[in-house]
Order: structure tokens, then C-alpha cells, then sequence
């Protein structure tokens, strides 16, 4: 149909080192310090070392369900290594590496999946929220987060993470859309591993990119391989300078891909094709950074071997903190629902009991009236 | 003191509290240039302009969820839902997220907001306008949930609730809104979260409700000629148990009246709670006068739906002559 | 950033006849002909009596709060009017003018307005859903009643409508998502008539068009002239003839006004511009067709005088039905609940109380225990 | 006959209705290829193809106002929800869409769906997939709540439950999903809807339950040594209020155990009924044994929040003492 246009855009894709080890030395020019490709390479190995350690928890019945991490450490990892100390950290759960970096003690993770809300209780001064379990509802907390810190002239931002198939939910439009017209400083970090539980991302998307969910709402998009450290770095780095210089929101799309199950809860055979899985070990964003950093005489095999034995100790001392931390007793629970605990809800606490004639007794009075016709008193 | 409505002393509260405290952010669809559908917020937008005063896009579920963001990081927002029709698709959040973050985090990350509802029936508005979800938000834990029934509870009972450091649901009875005024201090006051104001006092039965039908039962009271105390109960989360137990233990019988319907409704909540504290007081089975368990009917019929001052009294006399 | 491009999109905009009368006579080719253009023209003019009829029911307090339709009559209309019989049209609430095309009785529209559900009793065969109070919900609704029309093969599509507000909502989003995603016959119709009740089209997205809304789920989607009825013929022919022929959904933003107040609640003057109105009232779509069936010599003011007077005649006999129904007993409220009347439902509908005691005597025996002590059944 | 699980019962009513009946189409996260994380709807998507048996994007409104859509269209939709915590972002289509159509519309539309939804504690599974939400959905007039308690009475209620012409919730206890088996008869039968099953008789104590609770309920009967009635309400509304009250009639003492939270959880509106229909024949307060007044801890503390055998013993010895 012949007709004035009045929009157009298009979505680019960034890629500096690709999986087999081809370098673009322009996009890659001056982005990451070798001191620091270093440490981040590092705090993959520790991440993987982790995860791998945690799958075996819950296979051996110490721990619950536990979504494994594999092959997308270099996503939060490189938008985390670009973030500010005091920027906010809004994640999922698949985001372990930049939580780590961060400053994350590892325990937290390993108490989280072992059903303990003291993993959660986010050590002071870390801006991090508690992991999220469902899905595509957090967006909206971290640009509740940018607005505050841009109601209050703090040149903070927010970085959100959450899957491809997050972005199928309500929520994540509902946050895009409040990000985009109220000009929030915020960052929303969309880790496109291909899959939700067994769903495609092209049963969540039919579009060509994720990416392109951005310009519903007239927003920066962008896509970048997310295996590749480099890339994800340098799109983080305009995406935060934009939200910090200009209030303006980013949608990025990360490339990757879960090289595990969902959790453990999954078995991921029954409908992943093994030769997609095989492709993309290939691309495991760990042996191609690892594979740089030898080329540039950055790494050796000794190295590795100490950061093996590095990774081996903390993460066994993580499981050690973890599995050793006192029991809390279930009144905390009742404790921890309020400020002040309400009356009835304190009966509870102190009897154990929701029954009325279980929580006689409490308290100074008694409250039930007996059959005695004791005089009571109702707190 | 002034002689206010609803609407006013709920008006004056915010600009009070907004002066006091500039972490308070008001947020929400209307509420800006237009001061509101029911104009609650008239003047605010004018008086602290359109940083603390924000016109959201419209999205309920956005409206709740950035307010969460924003009271975890310390602020006070007040997000306005437009009818308490539109605040189901917050539930999400609501539930989900402002009610769990303190208990799930230990204390770490906390809620503090209070998300302003009209709620009720009973000015003739469209479909979804005058239904009363109050129950379904009292059996989540860790939310509070208050509704006042007059100007100057409304005034006290929301400078508590924005000062709160828990997560607040503020229903306000819409049809309450310009029924009558009130002497309201200009100075501030709280009134506290969580206790009941007795309305009336008398020792042959005790009526126990809150917001609009407070109303219809003073009606009812005043017709049926009896001794009865009426409790207003102001929050319906936490309930003052205390208070309506001490007045059935005194009376023998209660009467619950809301707006619900009644299957699983607060009056249930309450009757239960009577009967467990007070079983050896009862001399009649608790009467509960709710709307019916059925759809809130468009305007033609809401009055016969509603439960006005004519079905109460029935009960009234039913129960007392038990 | 220099990347690869993986993306590109834009947005069409289509006007055929515009404000000063211009007609393209290339776009608007065919489009309608000469008879349909007429009676085009006489449903725009009888919904906007039945507009002015029904705010003054409402003023003289004969009828509860209504939403003006006025200045947004092509749109509901021309969508109508390209639509089969048996597509379904599920409207929001400014959409009387293709309610009417389709056959709905005008008196259905003032019973749901006067606070009666029988305005939603739909004859059988009308292909419509009741107006939608909830904003942004409805849409989910069309997209399952395309889906079941291509799961039966019918060939039938669905088209719903809502307004430039209802696109912030979550609901809106996933139920493009769920459209293009899973090849849904329907076309999604925006009016974007400038505001939702006192919020600007621009704080719902700051994007420069709500068409580019769908190129978030690469979904064809187009902008057009809301008040050219040719202009949405045309945008609709080609999306309903997609969604028919090969499943593919179409968002199309048209761009309309609304003339009127949000509704007789609302007051817009407290909101908006004088000026801004007084330019809309120069693009009315009633006016530009009327002006361009005379240039034709298709209409004339005889012919104007006598609609008039039908219009009048028709509404006026609208208005007596919907205010000569008969009651309706209450208890047929409980009766419309479920299939079957659940028991508790029943005690309330045959005694109208919810006490307990209220309810004694009930049916054949007695319920509630009395101190005499009489045997009981609960039924 | 088959011995089942509740998995495998709930499977075959599925394969059965589905082969009986063109007009259902399955829904949901996971529900094809995969066959549902609990692997509910296992074979379906093979037996059945894609057209009928259709993964969704990830979006629990679009499923349920999907669904909606297709139900209106006459066909039979079964959405699947994964979690009862997720049914939370579908609260608004459920209640303000399913269960108003048909009212809303006189009977001109109507929304036969069956909305699947696994619920309950006990399984050791992250935050949000252990709460109990159906007090909430029971409030709301317009459409059925069910929750089975064995294989039988599944594969019986979830066929009246696909067949109603009304939208039904069918939460299905996932602590019981492969807890136990069962014979369940190859032939298709239906239980009605709305009826409660005497599981035990006795004439001390009757203690009402449903779901997963009904089978602690049975261990602490045991562990009593009394004669205690234990009915399984199987429908959660409409509430079987006549088999309740019979015996609570004969018993004279009533337990009422739930996992929910006890403020205004279903427990409260049981509690009432018996009240009001068995006033004077009550001999001690009824007792609700059920979660506490809090958010559902994670799985480290769940079964001191859950309402354990032991827990619902003290009840029963307390309420018959008394
Ligand atoms: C609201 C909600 N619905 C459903 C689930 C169950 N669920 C957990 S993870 C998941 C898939 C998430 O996919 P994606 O967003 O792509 O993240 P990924 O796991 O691939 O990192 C689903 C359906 C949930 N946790 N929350
Ligand atoms: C879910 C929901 N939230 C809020 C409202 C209150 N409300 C009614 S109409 C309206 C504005 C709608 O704007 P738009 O979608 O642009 O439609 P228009 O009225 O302009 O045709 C609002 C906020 C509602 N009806 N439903
Ligand atoms: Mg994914
Ligand atoms: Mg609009």
C-alpha cells in the first residue's frame, strides 16, 4: 500500500570476539583492561566451579531445586564489571556471576535453593534485590528503583536481567513502557538463551529479534552476542552512560545459552535437540575468553591450575557456610512479617497453634472462655 | 477544625504529609492535572508539581510495581488505583511482591506504601466500579488493609497508614465520599492501625462493620429502638479482635454487615473469631448481612444487592429476640 | 556503534481523504462504492444523535454515566463495514457506530449505559462481545475467539478494538504476543483519539506512533487517518484479507479524537486545550464525508433534512424501549449466575437475606436449628 | 481397573475427555513436547498434535483471557497455570472476565473453561509454588473451585469439572501428585460437583479438610483412637454445607484444617455455616487448624508451617476434652 512513512528503525547486533576466536579490534579497541579480563575471566571459572558444585548438592538431596548457570556467565558478568558499586542490580536467578562480583558471598545462592530466606537477606550497602522467582515481575521493581534514584538526583541507575521468555509476560511491557515515558535511568538486560524450560524463544517471539521489542516504545535497542564478554561490555557501557547522562532507558538482547537443564527439576532431552546443545558448547563464553587470554600470553596452564584449586576452596567454603549456618527458629518467621507484630499473629508465634482453644493460655489471660467461666482477657 | 468530606480531609492528609515528608511520591492514572477522577488529589499536582505528583501511563500492575521499586529504595510512594475494580490486575504485585518482600528478604528490602482504592457501590456507577475485594486482600499476609467510614477517621487513619513502614491497602468508600462532613483538626493526628472505634454503645447486640455500611447500620440502629453497640472497625487487617470480643461477650449476639458477598467474606473471618473467643457468651448464631454471593449487579439493581438499612434491621430484630 | 544491522522496520501512515477534501484518488480507487458511501454516511449521522441523545439522558439524570462517541464515528464504522457478518467485533465502549452497522439495537447500548445488564444480552447471531468496562482486557478475549474460529477452519477472523490508553496494559501485550506468535486471524484496531481521560497520548508512549507498538512481535502494523473513513476501509481491507488468508494479525493505529468530554463524569476542560479542540472540530468525520458526498452530488440538503429526521425518529424509539423494559425481578440476577443455582445462592435468592436467621423457613424445611428444638433440613 | 497416581488419573481424564470431545484444547507453560513440569499432560501433545495441545508464550493472563476467548467461542478450553503462584498475574481475567461473562451477558456468553492448577506445600520447591489461594478464587461469585484429594475422586471431578458448563478452578494438591496409589476404573464416571465425601465416620469429632490435609487429617484420626467423621469437602464452591452440618449435628464438635493462611482462609467461612446452621447443637468452638497468619516459608521451615498430623491431634484432643 502506497502511503507516506512515518517511522522507521532498525535493530544492529554487536559481536567483538566471536567463538572462534576472531577479535574486531575496533569495537574491542580499549574496552576492557588486560588486569581485568583477567579477574573476569576468573570469576567465570569460580562461577562454573560453583555451579557445578551446587548441581551436585541437589542431586545428592543437600539442596532443592537449582537452576544451573552454565554457559551465560558472561552476561551478568559483563554488565555487572560495567555497573557502578551503588548502581542497582535486578536480577533473576540465572545471574550468579555478576552477582559474585558484586561482592555476593556465594552462601547466599546455595541458601536461597536450599530454602532459607536468610540468602536473601542482602548483606547492607550491596543494592542487589533477592533473587526473582516469577518471572518478569521484577522489571518493574528496578525501574521503581531508576525513578528513585532520579527523583532524588543520585546519577544511580538500575540494571534489570530476565529471560526471553520473561518478555512474554504483562509485566516486562508494563516496565518498558514506564521506563521509556517517564525517562528512567535503567537498563533492561534480556538473556536470550534460546529457551524457556522447553518452550523456543520463537514460541515466545515470532520477530526476528528480541531486540526489537525496544521500539514499541521508542527505546535504544540493541542486540549483542552474549558469550562474549567484550560485546556485552560494550553495549553495557553505552547502555549505562545513556541511562546515567540522559535518564534514557536501554533493551538489550544478549545471544546465549543454557548449557544445562532448566533446574534439576528439568530434563532437557525431551526436547532439545543434543547437536543445538553441541553447537553451542562451542561457544562457551569461558574457553573463548580463556583462549584469548593464552593468545595474548595472559594465561597458561599453571595459572589454571591455581585458579582451579582457588575456585575448588572457595566454593567448598561457600557450601560450608551454608550448610553450617544455625537453624532459625520458626518464631523469626512470624517475627519477620511485620514491623510491629499484629495480636492474633503473635497468639500464633508464641502457641504454635492457629486453633483457638490450642492458643489458651497465652499470654498473661487466658482468652477462650472455658467451661469453668474463668474471667478472660483478648490480646 | 474544619467541616470537611471525605474527599477534603483525605485531600488535606496528603498535602499534610507531602509538606512533612519529600520522600512521598503520589502516583497513579489522573491524579495529576486532573486531581483525580474523584478529585482526592486536587491541587497536589499544582502545589508540589510533576516530580511528586505523577501522571502514570495505564497500567495498574506497573502503577504497583514501580511504587514497590520505589518504597524499597526508601521513598513513600501513595499509588492511587482508580476503582477497586482496576486494582486485580495489581494483584500480582500486590501479593506476589509488596507482601512478601519483607519476609522473604528478613528486613533487608521493605515495602512502605499505601496504595489509595475507592471502593463500594452505591453511586450508581458502571460495571467494576462498585465491588469491595477487602477480604481477599486481608488473607494475604503481610499487607495491612484499613477503611474508614468517616472524614476524620479517613484523615487520621491515612496519615498512619503513609507513615506505616509496612505496605498498606487504603480503601476508601466511595460512596462516603460527599455524604456528609465533619469536624476535621487541621492540625495533624494519627489515628492507630489495627483498633476499632465503637460507634455507639448498648448491650443487646453488637453490629459489627466498616466503611460505607457503617452508614445504613447507624440507620438501622437508630430504627430498631434497641440497646446496640456498633463497632466500626476502621482496619480490616489486623482485626481488633479484642475489642469486638469484649462487646459480644457483653451483648450474646453480633451482627456483621458488608458489602461483599458473603461466602468467605470478612464477615466469616469475624464470626469465627467471635465464636472462638465468646463461645460460651453466644445466645444467638452470628448474623451476617453481605451482599449476595453473586455478581454486584450493574446500578438499576445495587441497592437491592447491597446490604442497606432495612435488611439490617430485620437481623437486628431476628437476633435479638433469639 | 558500528554492528551489524540484523533489523529494520517502519511505519505507514494512510490518509486518502483529508480535512480540506483532498481526495487520492490513486489509494481510494474501488474502495467503496457510491450506495455504500451513503449509508456510510447516514449511520455516522445517527449515531452522533444517538451521542447527543444519550448525554442528555444522562444531564437530565435518566441515565447513568456515558461515554461520548462523538468525532470517532468512521473508524468502529469502516472497520464494520469491511468486516463479514460472522467475524466477531470485540469492542471497548467508543464504538457505538459499528455496533449499529452490525445490527446491535440502540437500545442495547442505552440499557448497559441506564446500569442494566440486558444491554449485553446479545442477540443471537450478532458476532459481538458486550462493551468492555475493564481497560485493555478485551483484546485477549478476540485473540482466543480468532484462534477458535482457525481451529475450526471457519474462515471467520476476529477485530477488536481499544483506545491509545488500553495499549499501556499488560494484557494488551500479551495478547499481541499471543496473536503473532501463534497465527491468529484478527486485526488489532487502536484509537488513538489523543487522550485517555486526562493523560496524553505521549505519557502512554513516548514513541512517535502507537502502529510501531506492533513491531515488537513482527506484526504488519500501520498508521491511518481514523477520521477518513476511506483511510480505514482501505487499512482494514488489507488486514482483515491478511488475518483471513493467511493468519497473520495487523495492529493499525488510527488517528482520531475524541470531541466530547472522556465521559459525562469527566470534564476535559480542566485537561486540554481549547485551541487543540477547536482543530479536531475542523477534522470531523462527518463533515468531510457530507462535504465530499455533495462535491459528488450524492447529497444534498433535502436529503440531509430527512435523515435528520429519521435519526431523530430512530432514537427516540431507542430511548423508549430502553426506558419502557420492564423490571427485573432480583432474583433473576441469581438466576444468571451458573448453568445451575448453587444451594446457598438459592436460600438467598428465595428468602433476598444472607442471615441466617433471615433465611429460616426456607424451601421445605426448616435450616437453622431453633431453641424449640424442631428437626431440620439443610438443603 | 488401574492402580494410579494422581498424576496418571488426572492423565487419563484428560486422554478420555479429550478423545470424547473435539472441542477441548489443552494450554499452557511446558504442556507439549515436554508434557508439563509434573508431566500432567505426558503423551498428550503426541496423541493429540499441536493444534490441540498448544506451549503458550509465558503469560498466565494471555492464557486465561485466551481461553476465555476460546470458551466464549463455544469450544472447551483446559488451560494449564504451573504453580498456584502464578495463577496470581491471571487473578483479573479469572475474576473479572470468567466469572462475570455469563451474568453480565444474561446468558448470551458464557466461559466453559477448566483452569488446572497444581497447589499446596510440601514438595520441597522454591518460593511461589507452595501457597494455597483458594479462599480467594471462593470469594469471587461466578465460577467453581475444586481440589481432589485422591486419584478417584480426580479423575471423577475433573471430568464434571471440563464438562460444566461454568468456569471451574481445579487445583490439584501437588504434595499428593504421586503420594499414593489408587484403583481407578478405566470407564469414564464424573463426581458431582458440590458434594462433599464422608472418607471416615464417627461421632466424637467431624473435622472437614480438603486436598493434601485430608490424607494428615487421616493419620492424626488414626493416632486419636477416637471416632472422629472426617469429610473431604472436594468442591470448594459450591461449599457441601448439608453433609457438613448433618454431622456436625451428630458430633456436636467440628476441626476444619486447611493449609492457607487461617485469616479469612475457607476454614472461616466453614466455621461459619456450622455456626449459623448448628448453633444449638454445638458443644465446643470450632477449631481451625491451618497455616499460620504468614507468608509460606521457604522449604527449610514449610512443614512447621503446613498443618501436620501432629498439630491437627492436639485440635482433636482439645476440641473433644472440651
Ligand atoms: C509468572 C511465572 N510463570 C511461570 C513460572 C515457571 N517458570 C519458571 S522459569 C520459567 C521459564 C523462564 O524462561 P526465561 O524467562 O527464558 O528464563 P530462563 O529460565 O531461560 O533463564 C517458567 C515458565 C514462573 N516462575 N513464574
Ligand atoms: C483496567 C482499568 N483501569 C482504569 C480504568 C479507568 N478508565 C476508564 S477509561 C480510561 C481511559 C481509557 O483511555 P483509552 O484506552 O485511550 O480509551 P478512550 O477512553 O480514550 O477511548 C480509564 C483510565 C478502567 N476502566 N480499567
Ligand atoms: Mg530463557
Ligand atoms: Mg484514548
Amino acid at each position: 500500500m502506497p502511503a507516506r512513512t512515518v517511522y522507521t528503525a532498525s535493530i544492529e547486533s554487536v559481536s567483538i570476539l566471536d567463538e572462534h576466536g576472531r577479535f574486531d579490534a575496533q569495537l574491542g579497541a580499549d574496552l576492557i583492561p588486560n588486569d581485568d579480563l583477567v579477574k573476569l575471566y576468573e570469576q567465570m571459572a569460580i562461577s562454573r566451579r560453583f555451579d557445578e558444585i551446587a548441581f551436585k548438592l541437589q542431586r545428592s538431596g543437600r539442596m532443592g531445586t537449582y537452576p544451573e548457570n552454565r554457559g551465560q556467565e558472561a552476561t551478568s558478568l559483563g554488565a555487572a564489571y560495567v555497573l557502578n558499586k551503588d548502581d542497582w542490580l535486578v536480577t533473576c536467578y540465572r545471574e550468579n556471576t555478576g552477582l559474585f562480583w558484586r561482592g555476593l558471598p556465594m552462601e547466599y545462592i546455595l541458601l536461597h535453593w536450599m530454602g532459607d530466606e536468610r540468602g536473601n537477606k542482602i548483606p547492607d550497602g550491596l543494592c542487589i534485590t533477592p533473587l526473582a522467582i516469577p518471572i518478569g515481575t521484577q522489571m518493574l521493581h528496578a525501574a521503581g528503583l531508576a525513578w528513585a534514584a532520579k527523583y532524588r538526583e543520585e546519577k544511580r541507575i538500575a540494571c534489570t536481567f530476565f529471560g526471553d521468555g520473561a518478555t512474554s509476560e504483562g509485566d516486562f511491557h508494563e516496565a518498558m513502557n514506564f521506563a521509556a515515558n517517564l525517562d528512567l535511568p535503567i537498563v533492561f538486560f534480556c538473556q536470550n538463551n534460546g529457551w524457556a524450560i522447553s518452550v523456543p524463544t520463537n514460541k515466545q517471539c515470532s520477530a526476528p529479534t528480541l531486540a526489537q521489542r525496544g521500539i514499541a516504545y521508542g527505546m535504544d535497542c540493541i542486540q549483542c552476542d552474549g558469550n562474549d564478554i567484550f560485546a556485552v561490555v560494550r553495549v553495557m557501557k553505552e547502555a549505562s552512560q545513556r541511562a546515567r547522562e540522559t535518564n534514557r532507558p536501554t533493551f538489550i538482547e544478549a545471544l546465549t545459552y543454557r548449557l544445562g537443564d532448566h533446574t534439576t527439576a528439568d530434563d532437557a532431552r525431551r526436547y532439545r535437540d543434543e547437536a543445538e546443545l553441541q553447537m553451542w558448547m562451542q561457544r562457551d563464553p569461558i574457553i573463548r575468553l580463556g583462549n584469548y587470554l593464552k593468545e595474548l600470553k595472559l594465561w597458561d596452564r599453571s595459572k589454571e591450575d591455581a585458579l582451579q584449586e582457588r575456585a575448588k576452596a572457595e566454593v567448598a567454603d561457600a557450601v560450608k557456610r551454608a550448610e553450617e549456618i544455625a537453624d532459625t527458629p520458626i518464631e523469626e518467621y512470624f517475627d519477620a512479617m511485620y514491623a510491629d507484630i499484629p495480636e492474633e499473629l503473635r497468639r500464633q508465634r508464641d502457641t504454635l497453634r492457629t486453633s483457638s482453644l490450642g492458643q489458651e493460655g497465652f499470654a498473661q489471660g487466658v482468652e477462650t472462655p472455658t467451661k469453668q467461666g474463668i474471667e478472660e482477657t483478648v490480646n | 477544625m474544619a467541616n470537611l468530606t471525605l474527599v477534603q480531609a483525605i485531600n488535606l492528609a496528603l498535602i499534610q504529609e507531602m509538606e512533612r515528608d519529600d520522600r512521598i511520591i503520589i502516583l497513579g492514572e489522573d491524579i495529576g492535572v486532573n486531581g483525580g477522577v474523584f478529585r482526592v488529589t486536587e491541587g497536589l499536582h499544582k502545589r508540589f508539581g510533576e516530580k511528586r505528583v505523577v501522571d502514570t501511563p495505564l497500567a495498574e500492575s506497573g502503577i504497583l510495581g514501580t511504587a514497590i521499586g520505589l518504597a524499597m529504595a526508601g521513598l513513600r510512594p501513595i499509588p492511587e488505583i482508580q476503582f477497586e475494580g482496576f486494582l486485580a490486575p495489581a494483584y500480582d504485585q500486590i501479593c506476589t511482591h509488596a507482601a512478601r518482600m519483607r519476609s522473604r528478604t528478613r528486613g533487608a528490602l521493605t515495602v512502605p506504601l499505601t496504595v489509595r482504592v475507592p471502593i463500594g457501590g452505591g453511586i450508581h456507577a458502571p460495571e467494576l466500579h462498585s465491588d469491595s475485594p477487602e477480604a481477599v486482600y486481608a488473607h494475604q499476609p503481610g499487607i495491612k488493609v484499613v477503611m474508614p467510614s468517616s472524614p476524620y477517621d479517613a484523615k487520621g487513619l491515612l496519615i498512619s497508614a503513609i507513615r506505616d513502614p509496612d505496605p498498606v491497602i487504603f480503601f476508601e468508600p466511595k460512596r462516603l465520599y460527599r455524604a456528609f462532613r465533619e469536624e476535621v483538626p487541621e492540625d495533624e493526628y494519627t489515628i492507630p492501625l489495627g483498633k476499632a472505634r465503637v460507634v455507639a454503645e448498648g448491650d443487646e447486640v453488637t453490629v459489627i462493620s466498616w466503611g460505607a455500611p457503617v452508614v445504613q447500620c447507624m440507620t438501622a440502629i437508630e430504627a430498631s429502638g434497641k440497646s446496640i453497640e456498633l463497632i466500626d472497625l476502621r482496619t480490616i487487617y489486623p482485626i481488633d479482635t479484642q475489642t469486638i470480643v469484649q462487646s459480644v461477650r457483653k451483648t450474646g449476639r453480633a451482627v456483621i454487615v458488608h458489602e461483599a458477598p458473603k461466602n468467605c467474606g470478612l464477615g466469616a473471618e469475624i464470626a469465627s473469631r467471635i465464636m472462638e473467643h465468646c463461645f460460651l457468651y453466644l445466645e444467638a448464631p452470628i448474623q451476617r448481612v453481605t451482599g449476595f454471593d453473586m455478581t454486584m449487579p450493574y446500578y438499576k439493581k445495587e441497592l437491592e444487592y447491597l446490604p442497606e438499612a432495612e435488611r439490617i434491621g430485620k437481623a437486628l430484630a431476628e437476633v435479638a429476640a433469639y
